[in-house]
Parts: C-alpha cells; structure tokens; sequence
C-alpha cells in the first residue's frame, strides 16, 4: 500500500495536493466542494484584501495553449471582513482552510493575515507578487527586501505558519526563498502565474481587459519545476510546488524536485473539479508500479 | 477567444436589441456566450437562437450593454462560447415563463422544442406592451403565447406569476422552464412544485472566466458554478441552493441581497 | 498586394522572419540552406566563443508540451576562428547574416564581435544569458549594469550594429531593455529561452544532462509577447520578438505588439525548415483579409 | 523521453553487446534511438531490428558505450525515437556492405528485405574472426553472407571492399546498401557508382538533439541533418556531400578530418 499523506508546517494532509489561490475560492461553499467532492487535502482562499475589490474588466480570461490559460482577474475578493462567513462554510470541508492574503502595504498584509488567524485559518499564505495589478501590486516579491520585510512583519504578528507564495518574474528566486527563510518563514509556495499577454490579430487589441495577465497551466510547469528544485537545493523550510500542475506524473516531479506538497489550479480546466482525486489515484499508481512506498522515499531524490 | 462580426441588427424594444453575427452556432437553447466588445468589456449574453447563425438579444441597462447598443453592422466583436448547461426537454407539453430579457433563451427552447414535436405553451411578460419581446416570433412557430404587462398595455394586467396561477388551475405540464428576474423565477418554482411540475430554471450570477475556474459565479449552498453547473438548473438543484431569490454576489463577491418587488 | 518586408538597423529584410539563433547554426551550410530553402529572411549564427565548447552532456533536449523544448546545449561551438569559412558559406545564402557572440569577459564579448565583423556579418548580436553554463554565463542579463557594460563596450569596438538578446527571467526586463539603449544598442532581441527543467518519474533523474535548461516554443509565446510589448511601449530603438513563433498568426501578434521583426527556432521542430515561407504567406493572408498593406500600418496597433 | 528496462543482454565479441529492451517497435531499418543512461550520457544508436522488441547493439569504445558494456538485465535506459530516414528497399536482389558496428542496421534490413522475399547477399567485414557480426543470423534467414578479416581468421584476408570487387566482377545488383567505417563506405560507392547499381549509405556525425533542431550532425555540401534526411543517404545525394570521406564534425562543430586506413 502506498501512503501520499504528508504534513506541511505541522499540518496534516491526506494527499499532498491542495487547491490554488484563486481558483474557485471566492466562497466557503466553493471551497468546501473542492474539499469534499474534489478531494483536495487542504483549499486556499482566494487572496483577500482590506477593501472588496472589484477587479479587472472583461475578458479577466483567455484560454492559451495546451489547457493553459492567461487570466487578469485583478484581485477580485470581497475583502477580508466578508470572507469570515465563508471561511466557517470552507472549514466544512473537513480540511485544513489556509486563507490568501495581499496588501497594499505591510499594514494590510498584516491586518488581513490577523483576521485569517482570528477565523481559525490553518495557515495564512501571503501572495507577494500580483504581476496584474497595477505597479505596487508586483512590488513586494520582485524586491528581496520587501520580501523579507513583509514576511517578517507577518510572523511577528500571527501565531499561525505563515506561507510565502512567489513569483518566477525575478532574476533569482532562490534569493528572494532565502530572504523568506531568514523572515522566518513556514513554506514557500512557488510559483504564481508568469506576465503574459495574448492579441487579437483580428482587431490588433489584447484581449484581456487588463491588457497583460499572468500565465497558468501546463506551459508554465517546467518553469515551476526548475524553481522549486533551485529552491529546495539551498533553503530548508518546506515547498509547495505549483504551476501546470495536471497529472500524477507532475505531481511526482515536483515531489522528486523536493517539493512538500502541490497546490493545483488550472487543471481543473481540463481535468474537472475531482482533479485532486485523479492526481492522487495516478500518484499511488505510478509509486506502486516503481515499488515506493511514500512521499519521503522519492522526495528530492532528483537532486 | 474568436472574432466575428456583426451581421444584422433588429431593433426590438426601445432598450432592447437582436444582434446577428457572421458565425454559425449549433448550441442547446439556454447556454449563453461570452460577448467581448474590444477595449471596453466582456459579458455573458443568452443565445437567442440555438442553432444557425449566432444571435444573442440584448437588454442594455449598463455600460457594456449601452456600447452594445451602439454597435453597426459590420462591427467586430469577441465570442467565447457556448458555454454552461442549457436546458432540457423533458416530456411533450412544455410551458415557458419569461419576463424581460429572459425570454430569449426560451424563445430559442421553443424553436428546439417544436422541432421535435413538442407543445408549448409561452407566459412572456413585461412592464409594459412596448417591451415585450418574441410574443410573434413564438406565435409564428406555433406555440401557445400567454402576455401580462405590469401595466396593462399588453395581455393581462399583472404578473406572469398571476397567469400561471390561472393556467395552473386549469391545465397541467410534462414540464416547465423559467428565465427573469429572480424573484418571478421564486414563485414560479413555488407554484409548480405544489402542482409536482418539474422545472427548469435559468439563473444569472456574476460571469467573469465562463469557464468554471474563478468561481465568481458560484452559488451557496451546492457550491456550483452558474457558468459550468449552470446557468440552467433544475428544481431539486435549485432547493439546494439557499441564496436562490435571496442574495446574488457582486464583482467583488460581495452578497448583493434582492429586494423583493 | 501585401508588403512584409522589413528594415533593421538599415538591414533590409524581405520579410521579418529571421532564424533564431542556435538552431541549425552550427555550420555555414546549414544556415546557407535554412535561407535558400526555408525561406529565412536573415540568420543567426550559433553563439559563437572565443574557444570551441562541446557543451553539456546529453540528453541536451527534450520535447515538452505543445512542440516545446527543453534544451541545455551548453553553447556548443567550435570557436569564432573556425567560423570564418562558415560564414562565408552562409551568406552564398543571399541574406544578411548576424553573428551571435557570447563571452565570459567583456574582453570577450568583443573579442568575438570584432571577428565576425571583419568576417563581414551584417551586425552583432550579443547573447548575454545563456542560463544553462554556470553562474557566469546568465551573469550579464541579469544585471541591468553589466549589460550596459557589454553593449556600451561591444559598441565601442565595431562599427556594424549591434543587437542585445534578453532574457525574461529577470525582475524587469524593460529596466534592461533601457540600460541597453542607454549603451547605444541599435536592437532588442526579446527572448531567448526559459530556465526550466524536466524530471523523468521512473528514475527519479533530471533528464537533461545539465539537469536544468531553457524552455522554448509555443508555450513561452504568451511570455515573450508580453517582454516585447512592455519593451517597446518604453524604449525606441527596434526590437526583434522571439519566442514560441510558429504561424502567421503568432508573428502579427509580436508585429501588432510593437516588434520590427521576429525570430524563429523551435518553430522548425514542428513546421520544417520551410516554416518560413510559410509564416510569410500565413501572414500575408491574414493581412489581406483584414485589409492591411505592410508592417507599418499594423506595428505597435496594440498599445 | 521514455524509460525501459534491459530485457536481455547478448554479448556479441569481446567488445559488442546487443541490448534487448522491454518496448516493441515498428521502425525502419537504418533509423536509429537515443539511448539515455540517467546521470550518464545519451548517445545514438541504431535499432539492430526493425520490429519486435526494441534492440540495438553496441561497440563499448569510450565512456558512455563502456557504460553500456556494465549494464545488466533490469537496469533502466532512456528512449527517445526511433529517428531519421532508414534504408529503402528497391529491386529484388540486394547486395549490402558493413564493416563492424555497421553490420547491425544491415541485419535489420536483411530481415526486412527477406520478409519481402528478397535475395540478399551481404559482405561482412571485421579485423579479426572474434568479432565478425550477425553471420549466423544472416545466414539462418537465408541470406548469402561472404566475410572476410583484416588478419584473415575467418573467410577471405582482406577488407570488405575487396570482396566487393570481386563479387562485381561477377555478379550485379539492383541496389546495394553499406555501412561502417567512413573510408570503407566511399570505396563501396566507387564501385557502386562504376557498375551502376543504386546505392544507399548509413552516415554518422555527432548526434546531439536527434530531432533536426539543433545542427550539430550538419553535414556540409547540402547542409542536411543526419538525425533528420539521414542516417541513410542516397549515392545522388552522397555526391553532394562534399565533407563525405574527408570530414565530420565533433561535439563543439569542429571539424575532425579521417586518416585515411
Ligand atoms: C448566463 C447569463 C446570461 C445572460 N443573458 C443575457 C441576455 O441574453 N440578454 C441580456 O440582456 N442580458 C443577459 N445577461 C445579463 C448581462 O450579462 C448583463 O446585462 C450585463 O452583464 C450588464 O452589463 P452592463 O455593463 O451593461 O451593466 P451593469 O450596470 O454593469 O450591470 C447591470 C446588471 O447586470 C449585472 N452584471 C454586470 N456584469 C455582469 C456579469 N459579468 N455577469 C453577470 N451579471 C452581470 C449586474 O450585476 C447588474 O445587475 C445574462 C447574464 C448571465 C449570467
Ligand atoms: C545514427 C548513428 C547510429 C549509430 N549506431 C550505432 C550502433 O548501432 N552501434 C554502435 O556501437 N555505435 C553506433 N553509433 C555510434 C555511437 O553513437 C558512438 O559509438 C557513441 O556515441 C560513442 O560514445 P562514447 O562515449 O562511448 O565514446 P566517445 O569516446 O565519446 O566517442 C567514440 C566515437 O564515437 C563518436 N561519438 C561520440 N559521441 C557521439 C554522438 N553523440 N553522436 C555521434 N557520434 C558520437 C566520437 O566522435 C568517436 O568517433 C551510431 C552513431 C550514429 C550517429
Ligand atoms: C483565474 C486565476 C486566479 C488566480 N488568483 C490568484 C490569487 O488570487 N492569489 C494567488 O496567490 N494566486 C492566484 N492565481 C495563481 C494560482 O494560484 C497559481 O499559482 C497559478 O495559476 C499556477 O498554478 P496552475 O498552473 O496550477 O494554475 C490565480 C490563477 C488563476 C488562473
Ligand atoms: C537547441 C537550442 C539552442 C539554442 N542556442 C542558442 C544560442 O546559442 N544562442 C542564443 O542566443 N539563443 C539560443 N537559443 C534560444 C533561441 O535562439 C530562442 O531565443 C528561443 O529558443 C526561443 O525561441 P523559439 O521558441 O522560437 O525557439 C537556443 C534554443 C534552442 C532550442
Ligand atoms: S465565471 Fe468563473 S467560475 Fe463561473
Ligand atoms: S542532432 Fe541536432 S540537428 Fe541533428
């Protein structure tokens, strides 16, 4: 028999595959049926805010090659304060809620990742780097300092592991991870979509509304893969690998790269929501046939 | 995303619109399209017609459907789509309610539904005679029109909820299906299920990926998505859904409450 | 009648679909062949050292999704001085040749760029981020200074024009675009590949040789897209869009985002060495459709 | 990239190994897989037989093959392909030449061209008795097999190609195939050439990518990839070849001139 559970930050998981940020995550009742009939062992929220944000205008989406997708949604949440409803719907579940943060400022990061805490999230994850909103958005993980500094601000102020979710548009993210551990980060989630854009050679306009979106899917996989193996190589707090992650076979990639666990979004494009059931399925499968018994057996084994 | 242009323009009310595009469609009556107008918006909008060329009808109350109601011939837009679950038929005697711009996805189940043989029988609905939409269109199909208008211009004064109550009294169906404002769609549900009538209804909720992923769209209760699960849903899916008729969220995903009209 | 031709730094080009380089660029007659029969409308050599490198180990490619790649040649070459004979071979192809230099020293950069000069290349293009040799080689384009350095002394030092090629995996690729017009560079090339990286499940093992290496083809267009657009929404001098190019469609993209000119590589894997003419015809059919008489009239239409 | 595992191993010689893998094939004689040895190398290799199990068989001469040479059943190989054009068959009676690690993609063709009831002659080459290839083989699917040994221990004391000219003095062929040493397959084409018989050789030159995007196995004349329109090229196109018996290319793209034997 094969055992996929893992544990990240002191937290159980089932599997190793959790929803995304922003994927489905804008209600308890979402979450909750990602949790239940999707399978995933643990659902991120989308990234909540101080104020409800409207967010970008249409087209938010445009399908890209290969399952893939370039998405500006622009942040649309409700803001934190509604979401605290929702977050006891998710809870639900039955499986550990880590509530999105971002912030305009480290006061706002801290703010929200408070209230997350005061909801009874698991862990919070902070989303350094929106590449879609505007230039303060993309600021906090294309900067290292910034990084460190919100990282550290958030940690001073919550008692729950504090997730560090980046972006791959920076010329070294293994120094912004490492920036993240000395804040004293609990995990680095990596990567977020990459900057994008798609036009219409009919009109000569871009289609997203925003003009530019960040790329998700399969596409962006390798690129996802390379940065949690750099990551893992040199920082020694936990990974969760995201970024096309669509099949067991991925899956296991980012786990033999050293990833903890994976966070799963855009699969469900092709796969359907029970995409964390399937991943799971195919995981034991393919471990089974190669004779492993465990996630600890293959993790990092690609070093 | 495909783009298309626009190929006719039927001016149905004051406020509302036919547009026609140079694109073929072969749908089920109740999926809608995402319509992308460059540089401005991207909304969903019914098809109005299931099969053929791709025509949508328009209501404009907004800044996307007022720029809509700009557009020429000859103007290009954005199509994605069909997208959704449309609408079923079950049985042989159909009955429709609609009000306002939820008539033309009924309107496009009636050409399907007499299609295959079917009877329908239509309550359209509107504020007032000049806004009533498809009664000829339907009339001409053969189905079976029933009108109100709020004011009385039109058909019977009153509700379209008023004459299924007299309908219902009289006549019953294999089934119903219902598109408009919510609040209508509430009591609809609420009269045909005493009379054990199963029923489809149309929902609308904030669209924005179309596709089921950004979960703007989701409905408490099932956690389904209107865009992928929906927009049409039947009635036990619809007990299930505790915001129906109360709440609907906005952009943000902030809960809009219905005021009860 | 369509008109798709073209003009950089002076060069003319009968249409903007230059060959990328390292591929098929090894050697004088297969560049001479990729012009005459593919229909290239200028090409670029192999990045081209001061000494012969047999680059990495294999497996060097490995086919991602989509008729992408994953490559680590490890800039395999035989040196600039053996390349004089290869260069004359190359321009019996009858378009103009550019020569692609990469150094581990400024002195080098120059070194190399000074030969292909007096070899009688039409200009330079410096390639300052090879991420799969060492720290070293991704050095330059990383650092917004040092590629000011290279350009400002490459300019110095010859007289045809030179032309930078960028990589995305930085922080901001404008900020780079700019340093190098600052240094007086007469074109952009943006991009050249993606750090990426592919596990093989069954062994646990990285596959390529080099463990990790660039991701190119289909898959990065939407990236390279987006650098192009942002380049040219804030620089002046010309930029030519790679990534990802395989139809028509993809190089109006680039076009209507604001390039001059484009480059193909990975393209050919799925489209032959034809791909080319093709894209020229693809283009030249979209173009008629929509009522477009040449490249000017559609450049940069999507700001 | 696909992994397999070693199914069987066959020591051929002293030095040659044929390597049976857990994965069927459909190629054509000539083409040829990239061997994948994880945190080794890759290397190209041609099939040793068209059909059936994957099966390749290998000359240990430096440190990947010598890797090869430690290999046992059920160790874990890389796959990729198989790749390139193979040899074609035409007319009825087909003559083929190989010179040691040259015989395997021959063997392949001998079955295939028996298969179609061809005649098959083939001259095989090696420098001594101990490593003269696939003669059994050849010889139980019915094939003529005429050997001959650099030190004369086993058939005629000489070298392929003088067994050639005697044979063609005699005798002619709708087409003949060669492959082996560079040198040797130039002499074979003179020959060839003189008496008109169609003739299709198996080149080598530094396989990097294997699949034509690369350059490295360029060769200079007509600029084809070897990976790509070779390993097998036509005489006509051979006549373009102008690096064919002169020069190849090594890992970096420097050329490497042969000495002649
Ligand atoms: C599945 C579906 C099918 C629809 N079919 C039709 C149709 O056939 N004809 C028609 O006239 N209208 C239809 N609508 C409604 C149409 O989408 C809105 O009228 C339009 O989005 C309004 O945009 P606006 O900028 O003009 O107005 P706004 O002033 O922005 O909004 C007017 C109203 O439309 C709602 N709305 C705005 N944006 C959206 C959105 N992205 N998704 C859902 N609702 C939105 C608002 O909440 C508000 O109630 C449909 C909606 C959905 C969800
Ligand atoms: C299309 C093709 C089919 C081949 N089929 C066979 C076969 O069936 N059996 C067999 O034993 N050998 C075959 N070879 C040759 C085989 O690829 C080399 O023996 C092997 O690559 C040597 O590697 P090494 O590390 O053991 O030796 P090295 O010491 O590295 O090299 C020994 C010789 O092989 C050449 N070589 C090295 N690497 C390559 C490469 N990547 N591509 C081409 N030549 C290379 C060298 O130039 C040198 O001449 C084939 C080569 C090609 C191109
Ligand atoms: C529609 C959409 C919305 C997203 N919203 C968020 C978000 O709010 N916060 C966040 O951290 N990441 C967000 N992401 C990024 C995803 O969480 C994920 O990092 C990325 O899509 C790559 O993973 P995937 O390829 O599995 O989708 C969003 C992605 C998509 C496609
Ligand atoms: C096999 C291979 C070798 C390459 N070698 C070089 C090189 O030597 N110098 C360089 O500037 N770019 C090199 N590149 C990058 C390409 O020139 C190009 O920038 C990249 O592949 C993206 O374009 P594409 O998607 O059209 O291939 C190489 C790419 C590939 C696939
Ligand atoms: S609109 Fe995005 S999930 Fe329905
Ligand atoms: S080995 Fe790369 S082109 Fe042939």
């Amino acid at each position: 028999m094969v055992d996929i559970s893992t544990k990240i930050s002191g937290i159980k998981l089932k599997t190793p595959l959790m929803l995304a940020s922003g994927i489905l995550g804008t209600a308890g009742t979402s979450l909750k049926r990602i949790a239940v009939f999707g399978g995933a062992s643990a659902i991120v929220t989308k990234s909540l805010g101080v104020e409800p944000r409207s967010g970008h205008k249409g087209p938010t989406i445009v399908k890209s090659i290969a399952g893939g997708l370039i998405s500006a949604i622009g942040l649309a949440n409700p803001g934190y304060e509604a979401f605290k409803e929702e977050l006891d719907i998710a809870k639900e579940g039955g499986v550990p809620v880590i509530g999105s943060a971002y912030g305009f400022s480290f006061r706002e990061y801290i703010e929200v990742a408070q209230a997350l805490e005061s909801y009874g999230a698991s862990a919070v994850e902070l989303n350094l780097s929106y590449p879609n909103v505007g230039k303060t958005g993309a600021f906090y993980g294309k900067h290292t300092e910034l990084s460190y500094e919100v990282v550290k601000a958030v940690k001073e102020s919550v008692n729950i592991p504090v997730f560090a979710k980046l972006t791959a548009n920076v010329s070294d993210i293994v120094k912004v991870a490492k920036a993240c551990e000395e804040a004293g980060v609990d995990a680095i989630t990596a990567i977020t979509s990459l900057e994008a854009m798609k036009i219409d050679v009919n009109t000569g306009r871009p289609v997203l509304g925003n003009k530019v979106g960040g790329l998700s899917g399969p596409c962006i996989k390798p690129i996802a893969l390379r940065c949690v193996y750099a990551i893992t190589k040199e920082v020694d707090v936990p990974v969760i690998g995201c970024g096309g992650i669509t099949t067991g076979e991925d899956a296991l990639e980012f786990i033999m790269a050293g990833a903890q666990a994976c966070q799963i979004g855009t699969g469900i494009l092709t796969r359907g929501i029970t995409i964390f059931k399937k991943i799971a399925r195919e995981m034991e499968e393919i471990m089974e046939k190669q004779g492993y018994r465990n996630l600890d057996e293959i993790r990092g084994i690609a070093h | 995303m495909r783009v298309t242009k626009i190929k006719e323009i039927i001016r149905e009310t004051e406020r509302i619109r036919t547009f026609v595009f140079e694109e073929k469609v072969d749908a089920l009556p109740g999926q809608f399209v995402m319509v992308w107008i460059p540089d401005v918006d991207e909304k969903p909008l019914s098809l109005s017609k299931h099969k053929g060329d791709l025509t949508i009808t328009v209501l404009a109350q907004g800044p996307f459907t007022n720029k809509m109601a700009e557009l020429k011939v000859g103007d290009k837009v954005g199509i994605r789509g069909p997208f959704g679950r449309g609408f079923k038929i079950i049985g042989d005697n159909l009955l429709l309610v609609g009000g306002g711009v939820g008539v033309p996805p009924l309107a496009a189940l009636a050409d399907k539904a007499v299609e295959e043989g079917k009877n329908v029988t239509a309550i359209v609905g509107a504020i007032t005679a000049s806004e009533l939409l498809f009664v000829d269109r339907l009339e001409n199909i053969g189905a079976r029109v029933l009108t109100c208008t709020d004011d009385g211009t039109a058909g019977k004064k009153g509700f379209t909820t008023d004459l299924l109550r007299d309908l219902l009294q009289k006549e019953t169906f294999d089934s119903c299906y219902t598109c408009g404002p919510e609040i209508m769609m509430v009591k609809v549900l609420e009269q045909t299920k005493a009379k054990g009538i199963p029923t489809q209804v149309s929902m609308e909720r904030y669209v924005k990926c179309g596709i089921g992923i950004c979960g703007h769209c989701i409905v408490d209760g099932t956690g389904q998505r209107v865009c992928k699960e929906g927009p049409v849903f039947r009635d036990i899916e619809v007990e299930k859904i505790t915001e129906f008729g109360k709440y609907r969220r906005d952009a943000s995903g902030t809960k809009v409450y219905f005021r009860n009209r």
